[in-house]
């Protein structure tokens, strides 16, 4: 698949915004959706539209068919060991607070604690606040390195007998770095403490293997990853969510319901509440090929890898320019900056206008906005339908609005 | 007749029906007739999870010999475990375990009868399967 | 709108099943979406799809007023008096589970009660079981009167000094009648009271005035309405969300995260947590926009009525037929029967061979079922697009499956 | 000058930039001109909700007129905020109570401005209109 191939699946990459061309670089807040997307959700609309699992019909069994078959595809995507053990949810942050809830409800107690890092999205502390105060339970915060990495080290340091889980990032979608996550999971392992992997942005970059990571937990989102929005991915080792109550109940999460007491159907059915998102979640199917084709393709993986690094470089080389996230071997085509003396949303205003969509503000990290001393900071985030000439022209386009507003 | 040429036998009968309700006629038939199966019987153990109708099945050895017995409250389920059983009963545990169940798929049985009761169709073949290889 | 017209939006109704017509009658289950549905979902996807609120580009901007433009529909809809007062949510399941979770956080205590009637669907009774066992609480039962709706005196009668909320559904998915409301939350409010009504049915067969019936919540499914899946709606008047902890942490439904204490960001923002379903939201303009017009249209109404009068008729007056929701003055076409030595499943099996798509089992009504003293039913239920001609043709059809089994 | 005038002169100046970029530049403008706003009064009861960067307002009454001063931390915001308080300063509060604020979406900065800039830029309307109709 060359460049241009794989542009030509993205019909909304031809969009004028105020008669430019648009250059999307707000792939970290979402992904736009390839025609096979488009395709299939219209597919299932048209074709086959029926409330699945329980009904005998024609329709609902091509329906189940083609959610049970997505179960599947993004088991054999992660590499997870069976397909009970992928739940769907309506995204990475419904993920992350199923497991604060349902785990937490058992295994932790009052005067426990948690682990997250400096660096996560709110989706994946917030969930874990909400817990503790709900059982008496502390946050412990795992600071990031000079350079935007975690570390195992350090978070060996900050696990105790009371740790009861640690929760962390792939990639962070504002340093736009690869955590060692093998290692930090072996680190927890080695002190009986399980990891969940806010995979929201990781999985879009990396090629996971859930089995290889050894974590226990790993969310993502289908949106960020050219699937339909209202999908998302919680991969759960078996143990665990054999041992998690459910989190929402009702629909055909149920074994039996009686008023004397409910029991609750195996996995994934106990966390599968109510009417699934059963248009869209096989659109994860044409999704996850997607993204595994253009992974494996050397053109676009030659571009990614320009990109990279010419705005990588051109960043770093600019005095005004103030780039987060900068352990080079660990990054992606993700970059957070301040420009000194300019405001973020002036500079995504500007742009805005030029064509280019970019993200501006606290992009759902106070707390690492804060720990960097910043208000918010400007992203630009790649994907493979990105071009090292839209690269280059944002990276001139940011100069011309930065001489516009210092 | 071996299991093969039992099989094959089956396949014939069941490509005779082109309609659908024709085939459905023949699993009712075969329902009905199935052999009274003892309501002491129908316990927890012998029930088959993951149908939706209440399937009950049983197994007896006798000479190194599987003879399987079985119920259910929907017709044309019993019907389906009714020509399973006509198939695999007085067959070796060995022959049984051996087996790919290919057939099922090849009288249509496994892509039309949905994925639920599909599923209730995988889980009898697993219980025959499960009792062949390790006994109640 | 001519019933020819109406259908013409409805490609897959043209489907042949086993090469016989479609005859769509599991509407309960999921509606089937018309073509400005599919268009609007579409159109979104390929021409205005990021991630909505925060950001300030253009195609953000154009999600974002695509998805609250959405809001404000379902506040028409509903006649909600603010939009604030319109929180999406994934369905039906996911607004009752908020609700369970976040009301019963700070409301329900050990030994208070919870009343929900037997006829509800598994969503509006196993939060609250859940609930009830996290905090010691009680569920009570309100049993259906003998021709299936619920009485008010009775629940009068049920309403106790520790009573926290009642959960009651519009429109039983099983029994098909218009429970009388009104009355319902009348009672309850003399008693100081809140009611959450499950509104998955309701909203679809009647016309909605949350403010005349006075609820204090009520829910209801998008797919089931004609629009997407995955999204869903919850009314809360807003004393109560205001007074109620966020259900789900993460994303955009924070003011401040701070590890020394996070602040909510106001309604409705604080239960939307994590990137919404904004491909999909936006689909309930059109999908409203239809359930409105047909319900204007005088064609429509005359079909209904008269396929109700002929399933009801030919139902009751089968003697080996028994009907459960035999309120003729409340009925709407949504029929649940059981068959005298006739497995439900059986004729499920068969009359989707004869191409019509029927409901078998207990229908997430367990409960239910075993009041009534039955395993389950075989349900019909029908859409504006059905015509007394597929009515007829079901009724033929059951009566030659029943023969067939015998 | 009417504040009708004064409208009419903003719109015509907005009329001058067929390009969004020189709208900016001409914010960009405004806003740096903007009169200092004393650090002291960059209070929270100052701040108006509901803006992505942060707006100070205030507002002091003479002779019967209200007279507004302000401040952004981010600069097209403050050549809004700007833009606004020339109209809107030294004019009666029955004069800006009773005013639809419509000209804004005339000049283009209501729909181009994204729904959350709109939303401060709602907010700030909001303000001015509260500040005229309660005092502070
Ligand atoms: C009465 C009733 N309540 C609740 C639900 C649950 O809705 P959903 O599964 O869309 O969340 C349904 C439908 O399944 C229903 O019919
Ligand atoms: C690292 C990270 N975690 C979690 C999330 C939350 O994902 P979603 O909003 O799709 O639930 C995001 C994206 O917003 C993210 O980038």
């Amino acid at each position: 698949m060359s460049l241009t191939q794989i542009r030509s699946q993205f019909p909304i990459l031809d969009t004028q915004v105020y008669g430019k061309p648009l250059v999307y670089l707000d792939n970290a807040a979402s992904a736009q959706r390839p025609q096979a997307v488009v395709d299939c959700w219209k597919g299932l609309v048209e074709g086959s539209n029926a409330n699945i699992h329980r009904a005998v019909h024609h329709l609902a069994a091509q329906a189940t068919d083609a959610y049970e078959g997505a179960r599947d595809r993004v088991k054999s995507f992660l590499n997870a060991e069976a397909r009970e053990e992928i739940v769907f949810t309506s995204g990475a942050t419904a993920s992350m607070n199923l497991v604060a809830f349902s785990y937490g409800q058992v295994f932790v107690n009052q005067g426990d604690e948690i682990i997250v890092s400096v660096g996560e999205h709110h989706s994946n502390i917030v969930p874990w606040q909400m817990l503790c105060e709900r059982k008496g339970a502390m946050l412990r915060v795992l600071e990031t390195e000079e350079n935007g990495l975690l570390s195992p080290a350090k978070l060996q340091g900050l696990l105790s007998e009371r740790t009861r889980i640690v929760a962390i990032t792939h990639i962070s979608n504002v340093l736009g770095l690869v955590n060692p996550v093998k290692e930090l999971v072996s680190v927890c392992h080695e002190a009986g403490v399980p990891v969940l992997v806010d995979g929201a942005q990781g999985v879009v970059h990396e090629k996971v293997d859930v089995q290889d990571l050894d974590c226990d937990f790993y969310a993502f989102s289908g949106h960020k990853i050219y699937a339909a929005t209202g999908t998302g991915v919680l991969y759960g080792k078996r143990k665990w969510l054999d041992a998690m109550p459910p989190y929402m109940g009702g629909g055909e999460m149920i074994e039996t319901v009686r008023f004397s007491g409910t029991t609750y159907a195996p996995l994934p059915m106990k966390f599968e509440a109510g009417t699934q998102n059963f248009n869209a979640v096989p659109t994860l199917v044409p999704a996850l090929d997607f993204a595994q084709a253009v992974r494996e393709e050397k053109a676009v993986a030659d571009e990614q890898e320009a990109i990279l690094a010419y705005v990588y470089d051109a960043l770093m080389q600019d005095e005004r320019i103030t780039l987060y996230g900068t352990a080079r071997e660990a990054k992606v085509p993700l970059f957070s900056f301040a420009v000194k003396g300019v405001h973020h949303e002036d500079l995504a205003l500007i742009l805005d206008k030029m064509g280019i969509a970019v993200r501006s503000g606290q992009m759902c990290a106070e707390p690492l906005m804060d720990h960097l001393g910043v208000t918010g900071l400007l992203r630009a985030s790649f994907a493979p339908y990105n071009t090292l000439e839209e690269a280059k022209y944002f990276i001139a386009s940011l100069n011309k609005a930065i001489n516009m507003l210092i | 007749m071996t299991l093969e040429e039992r099989k094959q036998e089956v396949i014939e009968e069941f490509s005779l029906y082109d309609e659908w309700l024709d085939k459905y006629e023949y699993l009712i038939e075969l329902g009905k007739s199935l052999e009274a199966f003892p309501e002491e019987k129908k316990t927890e153990d012998r029930l088959i999870k993951g149908c939706q109708s209440r399937v009950w099945l049983d197994a007896e050895e006798r000479d190194g010999r599987l003879f399987f017995t079985a119920d259910s409250d929907a017709i044309i389920t019993k019907g389906i475990i009714s020509l399973l059983i006509s198939v695999y009963s007085g067959r070796t545990r060995e022959e049984i375990a051996a087996d790919d169940f290919a057939f099922v798929a090849e009288i249509g049985l496994k892509e039309n009868l949905s994925p639920t009761r599909a599923n209730g169709l995988v889980s009898m073949i697993n219980t025959i399967k499960k009792l062949a290889e390790n006994g109640r």
